[in-house]
């Protein structure tokens, strides 16, 4: 076992992704020489020379669709996106293109490209760089959505993105990048949690709280804050977005009757909806309360100095929670 | 001529000018530069280009008349682009990969592309006709531009890997407008890559004159790109041939990438939904006619002492009996199965898609269990019906 | 009143809405000389010339980014992207540009820029040309999203989303264009219904069926159906998918108890998640089951040979509702 | 040079060529083509000219001094590139517009923006600063590229309406490759909207070095669109008045647009958050420094007589004063109210918002009656905290 930061770790799994396989390749803005924004690909230029990790041109478009056309050559290329909303200008190409050809190609062409986004807020970023841009792709068949949470699971999970004969876009929780854990560099994918499986980070019976990315840190907060309240919150890290593992959800909420969702995205239309309306689908007699969800507002990613009042904190997560007990609430008395 | 028209390499780079070696009536223009690209193209190689051409456009009237006929959702004729086409794919090797439009017959032909292959995507009957790498030519493109990046990936993948091979990346004059169409012209040029952007003028985007797109030719964007253009008259077969050869041999020996624009025309609707009278006039056409891709190519082998006629009365029945082939296998595509809708979203197993495909397999059970009668299993269709 | 398809009364609300103001500009590809590929804009730059109906260059990040500086010079731009699967190039300018940038200026900027898509599928078309993508621009702030499904509707609402300050996606049901329907050219803007508001199409009691575009008039054949074997369908068409009229499909739901929701995109995280979940928060108590969709399979649009297995149809919609009645149906005796 | 270099109109365009009027020392180089677009510039003028680039540096300094101390979220400075940024935008009308990236702080000032507009954005309290209607600016652009289309668009009105008003797009040498700005180039061509585009070529994209994008001089690019390109000394205020007038000239005369690139250089780091110590070299620096904008234009000055000292001192004080108003100028920026997330993301009612607000103030108000010391009625903050 290592300390390794969030970050570093990505790194790490990087590093042995591209010394595992000849096939896989890094590309992106400033990836190479400068390591990355978030150095996630530091040292790994120097490491594996300029076609192993490639500094591009400025064009997401461009990165994707060339990534396409090495997909068709039998690589495996590894995007990174700068900032989660700098996907946007690629968006044809990952619809249209990373995500369909396979289907359009009676599966005769295989797209095992990974697509990094350092994604969410927190920051304090300038506008464009503190979005959570997961529901468009959690909505387009043909893709894999995952994010991590911890330093072990980004070790384990960029190497499992990497290794997947389908496209996955892997979202990584950019205000979590210098958190630190423990990460088993010797630990191998063969034993390791299939990336489509959810993991119960708190146990707990009261109420199934699910997540993913940077709230999971923020949840598992409520949960020991909601513990002193006696309130027992299980806390669920959803790790796959698309798709979504309900086997765990279900489980937990056949049992505590009770699900909130939090994630920084907006409300409508977000993960959560999804997630709402198919737990209600599927646990409908089981539920004691309709699903709450905690979310950014819809509205643009706000300046700076506002950006925590758009962020779900332990406050409006515990808030939530007290939605679904039924316990007092800043919804109390208002109708629905 | 001024001496920057020379790039590096010594190659020349004519964005302004238009090169042709055979003239709309069959006359041999030499032409220092290009001759020595064709100069092994005999009679008989000269004859086989020919019938490749008259082949497709054999095909393509067949096509169009299927589709008329109700056996194919939809068809984009190529009509007139046949030198374009032709000259180009043949230029390639085995190991060379094509990246297409939706209306490169020619491209497809040239690579193989059997019959059915070719129409079971216009028929609607599966998303895509052939296996790209049985064949050395991608799935066909809709979304315009998209494939020219693909070409570019492809092309700087196969000098990472030392190999020698090249990808051409075909488009239309309306897809230069397309930001990915530049953007694939940048990356070929940062990377060097092995790729011959060929772009295929013919004038038209669907309604679109090219001079909405570019008031100047398209070949000067190369240059711009950092990369050599070539303008060539693309209904002369032997210069597309000549050209295409210099910009893969160009790819070949790292040099890079090159633009390619083969001035030609669409004489056909944009697709058999489009009615072209809407935009484009009668007289127009009948000049384009006169600057057929066939005819011209009849005509020099008259001239260089062959049988025109019996040429091509012989190549007319080699047609014929592709088109009935194209007909006979067209008409035997058969259905898709209803469950294969599911087949390919993915390749590893996916825990959503098996529920939802599982659901639909007891749903489509329902109507085998009330009404044995309902074919394939599937509900009233579309529109509904009774139930 | 005239009769007229919806294609040409979409034609007739263009011609109004060029003739009332004279800062309404169309653009597009071929919407000029041809009059469009399905012929809606028919006839209008012979009428109002070359500068108020614009053929543009074959990009359409470029004709949505230019219309972001005509209405920065004070136009109403009109776009039209020839079908639905040719708008993701163009995502970068509508969910970055459009959709913030009266945010990002403060209010200072206004976009009153229509967006209108011919969507979905039921035309046996290529690839790329029977998309539902009208989940992804729900999900995004600072967007209206509406959907039209017959002449009367088309030629008000195309003319509201023109008039609208706010940037409007406006959704036309490309297999109704030949529809016929009565139409008030004399119309005026201010008696008509707002955009927002969604429609009772056809009253129920039993389940309220909400939908919209080009399944409305499917699922008003639904409602026929049922109601020949005692089950009472309330229709509603939704119009607005951004914001969603929920007064109106609450009010049905307390009454109905049921709810069924379809449409032709891919469940995961389509418009039916979010109203499933907002509906559930809202009548959870006042529901008898959960929420049912019935909608395309989450799956890149299939060949034309097979779309009628991806299309929600009179069938299918039949089967929600007897899940949502608990009456026999596909799922029976399946554990959710 | 051939008569090719110019266009239709006469105009000399040069891309691979490199216009200076003023030498790195400050000599006054003649150009027949573009003294007489400056023969205005007298040394009052001149010094007017240096001015703005003296205080713009200083504001910029300071900006990056208020970042360290916290009182700016982030800042990208301009230092090096004020005679690009001076130098285009002095050559505009007030009823121009500019659409810029984020880093033409010369050109905001340029365009009358004041201290506490310039720095909200920063400053993390709004997402724009001033009124794009009051200063003819639009709000910065963050999304490399896509104020160029809003550049073409915005001119493309313009015409539509007959003023002669002529809009600048503003961007990067990294820029170039995003398709978003070859669509300008076409749009802009097909449209002949009398737009500018002035390419700051800062030979950095970030870690990204200039080569990556393009091999050879950007303004070629232009000429591929069917526009004139120059290229030119961009830290060079002389040159850039001159080339940028001519241009501005030629859209307002109905001849389309122009493409500058204005070849300069980022001397700063690319934003406060950025260690250029891992990509480029002291040496390459220090090259740059000797290039530096400002002192040739003292120089020059005082070769022509003016007492060059005493202006720098002058200005200094000036600049100085501009500072302190800038510094105070930020930290009176108020910050935010809470509720203001929710305003201008419609202009009409929107009935989801309304209801998301509504239980936004109901949540809120929790903490103002259970806790009257939460400031600002918020809860613990981002990160959780006691409750
Ligand atoms: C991204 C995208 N936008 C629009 C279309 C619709 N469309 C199909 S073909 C076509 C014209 C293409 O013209 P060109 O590139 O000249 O090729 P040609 O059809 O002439 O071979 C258009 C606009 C499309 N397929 N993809
Ligand atoms: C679409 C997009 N992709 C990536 C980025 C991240 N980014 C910000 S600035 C920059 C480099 C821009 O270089 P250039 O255009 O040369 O402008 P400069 O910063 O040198 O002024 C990058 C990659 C972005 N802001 N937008
Ligand atoms: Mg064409
Ligand atoms: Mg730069």
């Amino acid at each position: 076992m290592t300390t390794l930061t969030l970050a570093k770790s990505l790194n790490a799994g990087l590093r042995r992704a591209l010394a595992d396989d000849e096939k896989v390749v890094l590309i992106g803005e400033d990836i190479g020489t400068l390591g990355g924004v978030f150095r996630v690909t530091d040292g790994l230029k120097a490491e594996f020379g300029p076609t192993r990790v490639v500094d591009s041109p400025l064009s997401e478009s461009g990165i994707v669709g060339t990534a396409v056309g090495l997909a068709y050559r039998g690589f495996r290329p590894v995007i990174e996106i700068q900032f989660d909303g700098f996907i946007y200008p690629a968006f044809d190409q990952i619809v249209s293109q990373v995500a369909k050809l396979h289907y359009r190609s009676r599966g005769t062409v295989r797209l095992p490209i990974t697509i990094r986004v350092p994604f969410g807020g927190g920051i304090g970023a300038a506008e464009h760089h503190s979005e959570s841009p997961e529901a468009y792709f959690a909505h387009t068949a043909g893709l894999r959505v995952i994010a991590c949470s911890n330093p072990a699971d980004a070790f384990i999970m960029i190497r499992q993105a990497i290794a997947s004969d389908d496209p996955v876009v892997f979202f990584e929780p950019k205000r979590r990048y210098h958190v630190k854990g423990e990460v088993d560099e010797q630990a191998s994918l063969a034993d390791a949690r299939p990336m489509g499986v959810a993991t119960v980070v708190t146990p707990g019976d009261d109420v199934t709280l699910v997540t993913y990315g940077a709230l999971v840190q923020t949840a598992r907060d409520a949960a020991i804050a909601a513990e002193e309240d006696g309130v027992s919150i299980e806390v669920i890290d959803l790790r796959s977005l698309a798709p979504v593992d309900y086997a765990t959800v279900e489980a937990s909420v056949r049992r505590t009757g009770r699900l909130v969702i939090t994630h920084e995205a907006g409300q409508q239309g977000g993960v959560g909806a999804e997630l709402a309306a198919s737990i209600t689908e599927r646990c409908f007699e089981f539920l004691e309360a309709a699903p709450v969800r905690v979310t950014g507002h819809d509205i643009p990613y706000p300046p700076a100095k506002l950006e925590r009042h758009q962020l779900p904190d332990l406050d409006r997560i515990l808030d939530g929670v007290d939605r679904s007990l039924g316990r007092p609430n800043s919804l109390s008395g208002v109708e629905a | 001529m001024n001496p920057s028209d020379r790039d590096a390499t010594g190659l020349l780079t004519r964005p302004d000018d238009f090169v042709q070696l055979v003239t709309p009536t069959g006359e041999r223009r030499a032409d220092a530069d290009f001759d020595p690209w064709v100069s092994d193209v005999d009679t008989a190689a000269l004859g086989r280009l020919y019938r490749d051409m008259a082949i497709v456009r054999r095909l393509d009237t067949e096509a169009t008349a299927l589709q008329r006929q109700g056996e194919l959702g939809l068809w984009p004729p190529l009509a007139g682009q046949e030198a374009a086409q032709i000259g180009s794919a043949r230029a390639m090797r085995d190991d060379d990969f094509a990246f297409t439009s939706y209306r490169e017959h020619g491209v497809a032909w040239c690579r193989g592309v059997g019959p059915a292959e070719l129409l079971t995507v216009w028929r609607g009957t599966a998303a895509s006709g052939w296996n790209p790498f049985e064949r050395g030519i991608a799935v066909p493109q809709i979304i315009i531009g998209a494939q020219t990046l693909h070409a570019t990936g492809w092309a700087m993948g196969a000098t990472w890997e030392g190999s020698d091979a090249a990808a051409i990346a075909y488009f239309g004059d309306g897809a230069t407008s397309e930001g990915d169409v530049s953007e694939a012209l940048i990356f070929a040029a940062s990377f060097n890559a092995p790729v011959v952007f060929f772009c295929q003028n013919n004038q038209w985007a669907i309604s679109e004159p090219v001079g909405l797109q570019s008031k100047q030719p398209l070949a000067r964007r190369a240059d711009g790109f950092g990369m050599p253009g070539i303008r060539v008259d693309g209904n002369d077969v032997l210069a597309v041939l000549a050209a295409t050869r210099i910009a893969l041999d160009r790819a070949r020996r790292g040099e890079g990438p090159t633009f390619i624009e083969a001035v030609t025309y669409r004489l056909g609707p944009h697709t058999t939904a489009d009615d072209p009278t809407r935009y484009r006039t009668e007289a127009e056409l009948d000049e384009w006619r006169g600057r057929d891709p066939l005819t011209r190519v009849l005509a020099l082998l008259e001239d260089s002492g062959v049988d025109s006629a019996g040429l091509e009365r012989e190549v007319a029945a080699e047609a014929d009996r592709a088109a009935a082939e194209l007909r006979s296998a067209c008409i035997a595509i058969a259905d898709p199965e209803p469950l294969s809708v599911f087949d390919h979203v993915y390749v590893e197993p996916n825990s959503h898609l098996e529920r939802q495909r599982t659901h639909y397999v007891r749903y489509l059970a329902t109507f085998e269990e009330t009404d044995a009668t309902a074919a394939g299993g599937a509900g009233a269709g579309t529109e509904g019906g009774a139930r």
